[in-house]
């Protein structure tokens, strides 16, 4: 969705410019927090107390390491709006894909055999 | 007040038809040539459709009748269904409409990717040729248009017939796919300045629409159709019983492609009479907010409507009742269209041409097709109509009668824009009567077969019935339908050789295609216009302001100049490309080392594209005019193949999930998965994209060496990455699962395959950049196609965060 | 508590009456001290605003959702989330809050605050965590709690709408495409919080699975589909109708917006075709 | 005078033809497999919510039909070509064609989903029948596991007494349907569907499958026969009991007893007492059947020759060989089939 509906004709908008991206630095520390999610995510799935909440705590730890790379390796947070415009309502389908299936078949077959 | 319009017939200079000899057409990227192209291919297999639906009708004329063979009737309803969707109307609504009016009529010199484009159309025409070259191998697919699994699968449809019907479609899926991400990115990106959304012809809004559906809904169709592909050429069992899956999950993958589908064509049908109504009412459309809200409602829902088609397969009440209120409430938009269009009419000052006459018939036969469409929302009563006559009946009168009817229309509305002729009134005028006729002597009775007991998809059936009568009657009808369509062909042909020339505005239009000659000049417009409002042409022409000129035919005519504009210059390796798929689907079926000779082509053709052009970042892009448009094409094309991408992973992963823990036999993902070496790999792959920003920046700063180093870094880490899958493939596979093992087995081989397949491109891909780089090919301004092949290694990372969340770490999970 | 008085329900809670009347008097004092008019609609929307509130937590809604229905407690939340927060941002001027944002620290934190990502992720973060069945059950035993939590749904409600109904230009609203894209997005924690409760097969709140009968005469695990219900349809449909509503100002805008063509003698300005 | 005659003759022979034509139309809703002729409670509900629907369909149709005649043929318009009012949209006009069409879609929807559940309890009700279809390509099996019964092709079910049916399919999908009884389920391989309903009116009635399940889906009938209660008691025990042959009586049939004991028949098929085949039809009692193969042919001696004569002509892609037997040999096995009552 181009967010630059209005321009008037006589000055069209440059989006080819330069934008400030992020920094080296930036882009270390991000790394730095992905390792130490993926550590977590590691580490929660070894602690046995951990076992009844884990699946929300992967959630949204891959949730969040999932946006950082978004975010800033792939540049959405610096970039026009137009791009979280068209990828985030694709990711939502896709999700809407996954839960669907995932209800429906489950409820086509039945519970899965207790092994 | 009203400026006057050139009414004599104003020609350029060298129009797009003229230029080049015929071989030229075969590496024309011009966006009306291919849809020229595209147009003429539909309707010879649309001839074709129509003989089968003939040989059909003549069947089932009588009772007990011998005309047919079992075996034949079923190929020819088969193929009958399945190119009238993807080879006929799909490419007639998106294909031909499409390129030969959207850019147009936004005002663009051409799409956003003119090579895609021709890459589009030869995909499409290969892929189309493909599957019905299965004729010379033992005969049609004969499974259905919808090709409902587990009758598909090798055990009960040996030979080859089916293994050409899917990897055609996949072809042809590709085609689509790239059609609609150009389609796509040419709207929101290409609109003439001063062209908001809220100004857009109601066509585009449509194409737009339309486009979006192909993205979304393209996606579950191509895994559904790998599932069938695995299962019918490596023993897989995606739909059988025997490993625990169910025959339903093609239905709800396919389901999920089939009713967008559903919309995709009708779509552009609605944006054609949209245009239609009020140029030949002589009244702007009414309702164009709402048109343009309905249109994208339409889309929304559409989405969210798949299983009104699986009723009678015992989903539940609960989700049966869910998918009844979704499909009721498509009809509130759709309403608002047709009285949107009954009240264009309202007080209109009419012009009757056959285009009109064609919409008029398509509002009625539409708003049939709709009303039926909510009995089959319905379950209570979808359960007595479903696979039966009244279903038949139903979407003919919405694809036949609605989308076909449209396009008819839409033919003989840009027919003089598009080949600077004027078609034959009369012709015309036998042309709609007798198709309208025969078409519902056709189909309306249909509906009383179908609430008579008749089932779809019989090649015969049984006397004392009470069938005989409407069958032989449909017959008859279906034989006036023909030779209206006859005289459609008649009357381009005397339009072609005696037609007059046609002047550039015939029909007092409303948008921008009317202001360029009729054919118009290879670069369309010679000045970008400037739109100020909607109907932008009519604004010029009698908007109240005299000052303000109607820009391109005058000039022209006055002139006589060409302007110095470069258009994007022709291109071989589009068909290149498509041939060396095309070579990569006959290789699946003969013998598979064709298929690596096609893939090189492939890889070849690609870079080939790629590299093209020595200064990228300029040419040819910025040549064409397009520094004047808010965003790059090509990123936002990236962005949206990357969401496409995204839907077909949910759909790998969907089955996955879906699938979990219903092995039959052991051992499963808790049993098998090895966590500290997929952590390990996760690690490299998380710091891969590490190592790939800091290429780009190195790119981006002009330091191609440092830029090329990390690429390098960022491929090796990669390779490892391909290393630890392949270790662990190796180990499972001598641990005894194998791909054909057990669900988990097949599932998690192709969900996290296809993720190493992505993988192993990416890391073609950006080896391919690395070695361009020592060539100097990336320079500075080129730091974009590193960005590109940054973002799909980014999204290869972001699809891995997923599926080592969902796939290692919560599989040991369940259970424990 | 069989019968009740109107006044005994009202001073149940006294903090909702109390709450109420602070909001009433602090914008009638407001608008005194800043002396600058207040429209009748925003008068009227501030006022629906608070009526919303007293009707949400206090009387028969309260005291159902307290004692005896999921539905009518769901209900509640979708007011205090989806319809005061629009109502207050609707019925207040700017100037009203400028104040309120001039202190620099204030500022700062509205300004992160009201930024789109975590509006978002402030609303429905909380959303999610108070329908997990062990918070929502400890919120319904204990009252503090209980208070604590609908507090934070209108403040976060409050945050989560201001993207779009923002009467400040310095904390401005989103582009219309941006907000529709926001909506959006909005339904789906929405539905994903919703869909397991509807689609549950047994009671997964006890707190309403041992209380006394349903008025409507429902057993606990209706009650518990019909309040997912209300959260996923009635939820979605009202925000389809705030998202077609935002497309219409949209399209509105942008016929608006039309550069005015100025006619040959460039005194009269064309006729605008709207 | 002969002009005015003959343009009578011709009215009159155009009115003949109409309402012949309308007649033989009609006669459409009059077959066997009419959804039009109800006989069963199924039935009834789903054909109440078709013609709730049809009427306001055919409300909505004229709302639209009226209002287009009306512009494009009595409406002129108000002024010339270029300045005629450019109406672009009203508002209140544009809610009322939302608004309208979205409450009769909520008078619809009620009872479609009050049906929805209505059609598919959870549970099988207290004292119906139960009768276990499997769908075969291409015939169907129906078994009672009440009576310990099969039977192939042709169901009979007792009227007035709730039926619940556990639809199943042994190789592919098919859909079973008889359209005056009911609506259509699919019967899917690894999952039991269920259809419930209660037949109202003895007599026969017609089905057929309606999902496409191969070469000769179009030949895989069948035939429910709704009995009276005595009926069915007196049907249920004539097919427990052992098959009543005349072979003591007549030499053909004892001859034929033989060829079917010798030939490959035994392989696939089950009589009880004779052979223990499961894959084809159960034929204990085919010689009480109506129809055969799929209720394709009606059930008499030569049909039945020639259906074993070349199976393949008679219903392409059928999984029964043609035997190769002679004609005598055939001649004999069906005076063996036809006396299995």
């Amino acid at each position: 969705m181009s967010n630059n509906p209005t321009a008037s004709p006589a000055e069209p908008v440059h989006a080819h410019e330069e934008v400030p991206r992020g920094t080296i630095k930036a882009y270390l520390e991000v790394a730095g927090v992905l390792t130490v999610l993926t550590i977590l995510e590691i580490w929660a799935f070894y602690v046995p107390s951990l076992q009844p909440v884990l699946i929300p705590i992967l959630l949204v730890l891959s949730g969040a390491k999932f946006a950082l790379v978004v975010m800033f390796y792939m540049h959405l947070k610096y970039d026009h709006l137009a791009y979280t415009g068209i990828f985030g309502p694709l990711l939502a389908l896709a999700g809407f894909i996954v839960i669907a299936l995932m209800i429906l078949i489950a409820y086509f077959m039945g519970s899965p055999p207790t092994a | 007040m009203a400026v006057a319009v050139p009414k004599e017939v104003v020609k350029a200079r060298e129009n797009y038809l003229t230029e080049g000899g015929l071989l030229s057409w075969l590496v024309t990227v011009d966006h009306k040539r291919i849809g020229v192209m595209y147009g003429l291919t539909s309707l010879a297999f649309m001839g074709l459709a129509g003989f089968e639906a003939l040989a059909m009708r003549i069947q089932l004329a009588q009772p007990n009748n011998h005309f047919l063979s079992a075996d034949l009737y079923n190929q020819f309803f088969t193929m009958h269904g399945t190119t009238m969707i993807f080879l006929v109307i799909m490419p007639l609504g998106l294909g031909f409409f499409g390129n030969i009016a959207m850019p147009l009529q936004i005002g663009a010199r051409d799409v956003a990717f003119p090579r895609l484009n021709a890459l589009s159309y030869w995909i499409f025409l290969f892929g189309a040729l493909f599957m019905y070259s299965s004729f010379l191998f033992g005969g049609l697919p004969d499974a259905g248009w919808f090709g409902y699994a587990n009758l598909t699968e090798r055990f009960f449809t040996p030979g080859s017939r089916e293994d050409f019907w899917a990897i055609g479609l996949l072809i042809l899926g590709i085609s689509s796919i790239l059609g609609a991400l150009n389609f796509f990115v040419t709207i929101v990106n290409m609109r003439a300045p001063g062209m908001t959304f809220m100004r857009m012809p109601i066509f585009v809004w449509n194409i737009l629409v339309a486009s979006v559906l192909v993205l979304v809904a393209f996606p579950p169709l191509t895994v559904g159709l790998v599932f069938l592909v695995m299962d019918r050429f490596l023993g897989t069992h995606f739909y059988s019983t025997v490993a625990g899956a169910t025959p339903i999950l093609w239905q709800h993958l396919f389901w999920l492609f089939g009713h967008p589908e559903v919309y995709i064509l009708a779509l552009p049908a609605f944006g054609i009479i949209s245009e239609v109504i009020p140029c030949f009412s002589r009244k702007p459309l009414f309702g164009y907010a709402a048109m343009a809200y309905a249109t994208a409602l339409i889309g929304f829902i559409s989405y969210g409507v798949w299983g009104h088609h699986m009723f009678a397969t015992g989903m539940g009440p609960i989700a049966d009742a869910a998918f009844a209120l979704s499909t009721m409430a498509i009809a509130i938009p759709t309403g608002i269209k047709v009285y949107s269009w009954v009240a264009t009419l309202w007080r209109g000052n009419f012009v009757w041409t056959t285009s009109f006459l064609y919409a008029l018939a398509f509002v009625v036969q539409f708003t049939l097709g709709g009303l039926t469409g909510v009995m089959h929302a319905q379950p209570p009563i979808d359960l007595q109509q479903t696979g039966s006559y009244f279903i038949v009946a139903h979407f003919h009168y919405v694809l036949g009668g609605g989308s076909l009817f449209a396009f008819l229309a839409g033919l003989y509305y840009w027919w003089p824009k598009m080949t600077g002729r004027m078609m034959n009134e009369k012709l015309g005028r036998i042309n709609f009567w007798l198709t309208c006729i025969g078409f519902n002597m056709t189909f309306f009775p249909m509906h009383f077969l179908g609430l008579g007991g008749m089932p779809r998809r019989i090649y015969t059936y049984g006397a004392g019935l009470h069938w005989d009568f409407w069958n032989m009657f449909c017959t008859i009808g279906a034989f006036v339908m023909a030779t209206g369509i006859l005289f459609l062909l008649i009357a381009m042909v005397e339009s072609l050789t005696r037609g007059p020339e046609a002047p550039a505005d015939p029909w007092d239009g409303r948008t921008l295609e009317w202001s360029i000659p009729s054919p118009p000049p290879v670069y369309n417009f010679a000045e970008i216009p400037h739109v100020h409002s909607k109907d932008a042409f009519w604004e010029m022409k009698y908007g109240n302001n005299p000052g303000h000129k109607v820009p391109e035919v005058a000039a022209e005519h006055e002139a006589g100049h060409v302007p110095h504009i470069h258009v994007p210059a022709p291109s071989m390796f589009p068909i290149l490309l498509a041939a060396g798929l095309a070579l990569c689907g006959i290789g699946a079926v003969a013998w598979l080392r064709i298929t690596l000779v096609g893939l090189l082509i492939v890889y070849l053709a690609i870079v080939g594209i790629g590299f093209e052009y020595p200064t990228y970042g300029e040419h040819p892009s910025k040549e064409r005019g397009d520094d004047i448009y808010p965003l790059d094409s090509r990123k936002v094309g990236m962005w949206t193949f990357i969401g496409s991408e995204s839907l077909f992973f949910a759909s790998l992963i969907g089955t996955y999930m879906a699938y979990k823990g219903r092995d039959l036999i052991g051992p499963t993902a808790k049993e098998i998965l090895e966590i500290p070496l997929t952590s390990f790999s996760t690690f490299v792959l998380l710091m891969s994209s590490l190592l790939m920003v800091l290429a780009l920046a190195g790119f981006e700063r002009g330091d191609i060496k440092a830029g090329r180093n990390w690429l390098f870094a960022t491929a090796g880490l990669g390779c490892i990455f391909l290393g630890g899958q392949a270790y662990e493939f190796n180990k499972f596979y001598h641990e005894g699962v194998t791909l054909q093992h057990n669900l988990f087995g097949q599932t998690f081989y192709t969900l996290v395959g296809f993720h190493g397949l992505h993988v192993l491109l990416g890391v073609i891909w950006l080896l391919t950049l690395a070695f361009a780089s020592f060539k100097d090919m990336v320079p500075k301004k080129r730091a974009l196609a590193v960005e590109f092949g940054g973002l799909y290694w980014h999204f290869v990372d972001i699809v891995w965060i997923v599926i080592f969340s969902l796939v290692y770490l919560m599989d040991k999970v369940t259970g424990a | 508590m069989t019968r009740s008085s109107v006044s005994s329900e009202l001073f149940e809670h006294p903090s909702v009456p109390l709450g109420v009347a602070l909001l009433a008097a602090a914008y009638i004092i407001a608008a005194r001290v800043l002396k600058k008019p207040v429209s009748r609609g925003q008068v009227a929307s501030f006022a629906a605003a608070l009526a919303s509130l007293l009707f949400a937590l206090s009387g028969p809604v309260e005291r159902l959702a307290d004692e005896r229905s999921f539905t009518a407690h769901m209900s509640q939340h979708l007011i205090l989330g989806l319809v005061f927060p629009p109502l207050f941002l609707l019925g207040t001027p700017g100037w009203m809050l400028r104040p309120l944002v001039r202190p620099p620290f204030l500022r700062q934190l509205a300004k992160v605050v009201t930024n789109p990502i975590v509006a978002f992720v402030l609303y429905n973060a909380l959303l999610v965590v108070l329908h997990v069945p062990k918070v929502f059950d400890l919120m319904c035993r204990n009252e503090a709690f209980h208070v604590a939590m609908h507090l934070g749904l209108i403040v976060t409600g409050v945050i989560t709408w201001w993207p779009l109904l923002s009467p400040l230009p310095e904390l401005p609203r989103l582009s219309y495409p941006a907000q529709m894209l926001y909506l959006f997005l909005q339904l789906i924690p929405m539905a994903s919080v919703a869909a397991p409760v509807s689609l549950a097969e047994t009671v997964i709140y006890p707190y309403y699975a041992t209380s006394t009968p349903h008025p409507f005469g429902l057993s606990p695990l209706a009650d518990q589909i019909l309040g997912g219900l209300f959260m996923w349809v009635g939820a979605g449909f009202y925000m389809t109708a705030v998202f077609t509503i935002i497309f219409y100002r949209w399209a509105r805008r942008d016929d608006r917006d039309q550069p005015v063509i100025l006619s040959d003698n460039g005194s009269q300005p064309a006729k605008a075709r709207a | 005078m002969k002009l005015k005659a003959s343009l009578g003759c011709l009215r009159s022979a155009i009115l003949a033809g109409l309402s012949a034509a309308c007649l033989a139309g009609c006669e459409v809703f009059n077959g066997p497999l009419s959804t039009f002729i109800i006989r069963s409670d199924f039935a009834r509900d789903s054909y109440r919510l078709f013609r709730y629907t049809f009427i306001w369909d055919c409300i909505i149709l004229l709302t639209v039909l009226v209002p287009m005649v009306l512009a494009l043929f009595w409406l002129t318009p108000r002024t010339g070509p270029q300045e005629q009012e450019h109406v672009e949209g009203t508002s209140w006009l544009e809610a009322a064609w939302t608004i309208t069409p979205a409450l009769i879609l909520i008078s619809m929807a009620i009872p479609t989903i009050r049906l929805t559940f209505q059609n598919q309890p959870p549970t099988p009700p207290p004292g119906a029948l139960r009768v276990r279809v499997i769908g075969h390509q291409w015939w169907w099996e129906f078994q009672y596991p009440e009576y310990h019964l099969t039977t192939p092709d042709e169901l009979h079910i007792p009227a007035g007494r709730t039926v619940y049916f556990d639809l199943e399919s042994a190789d592919v999908i098919h859909g079973f349907w008889a359209p005056q009884l009911g609506g259509k389920r699919d019967a899917i391989p690894g999952h039991v569907n269920h259809i419930v309903l209660t037949p109202e009116k003895p007599g026969e009635y017609y089905g057929e499958c309606t999902q496409y399940c191969g070469l000769s889906h179009a030949n895989m009938r069948f035939r429910v026969y709704v009995d009276t209660p005595e009926n069915f008691a007196a049907w249920v025990k004539q097919q427990q009991s052992a098959p009543a042959t005349a072979a003591g009586n007549d030499p053909k049939v004892e001859a034929g007893a033989a060829v079917f004991a010798a030939a490959p028949c035994v392989t696939c098929h089950t009589i009880e007492g004779v052979s223990k085949g499961y894959i084809g039809p159960n034929l204990s009692h085919i010689g009480s059947h109506q129809t055969l193969a799929g209720s394709i042919l009606s059930n008499t001696p030569e049909n039945m020759a020639k259906w074993i004569r070349n199976p393949e002509e008679v219903k392409p892609g059928a999984q029964m060989p043609a035997l190769g037997l002679d004609p005598v040999q055939i001649d004999y096995l069906v005076a063996y089939l036809e006396s299995l009552k």
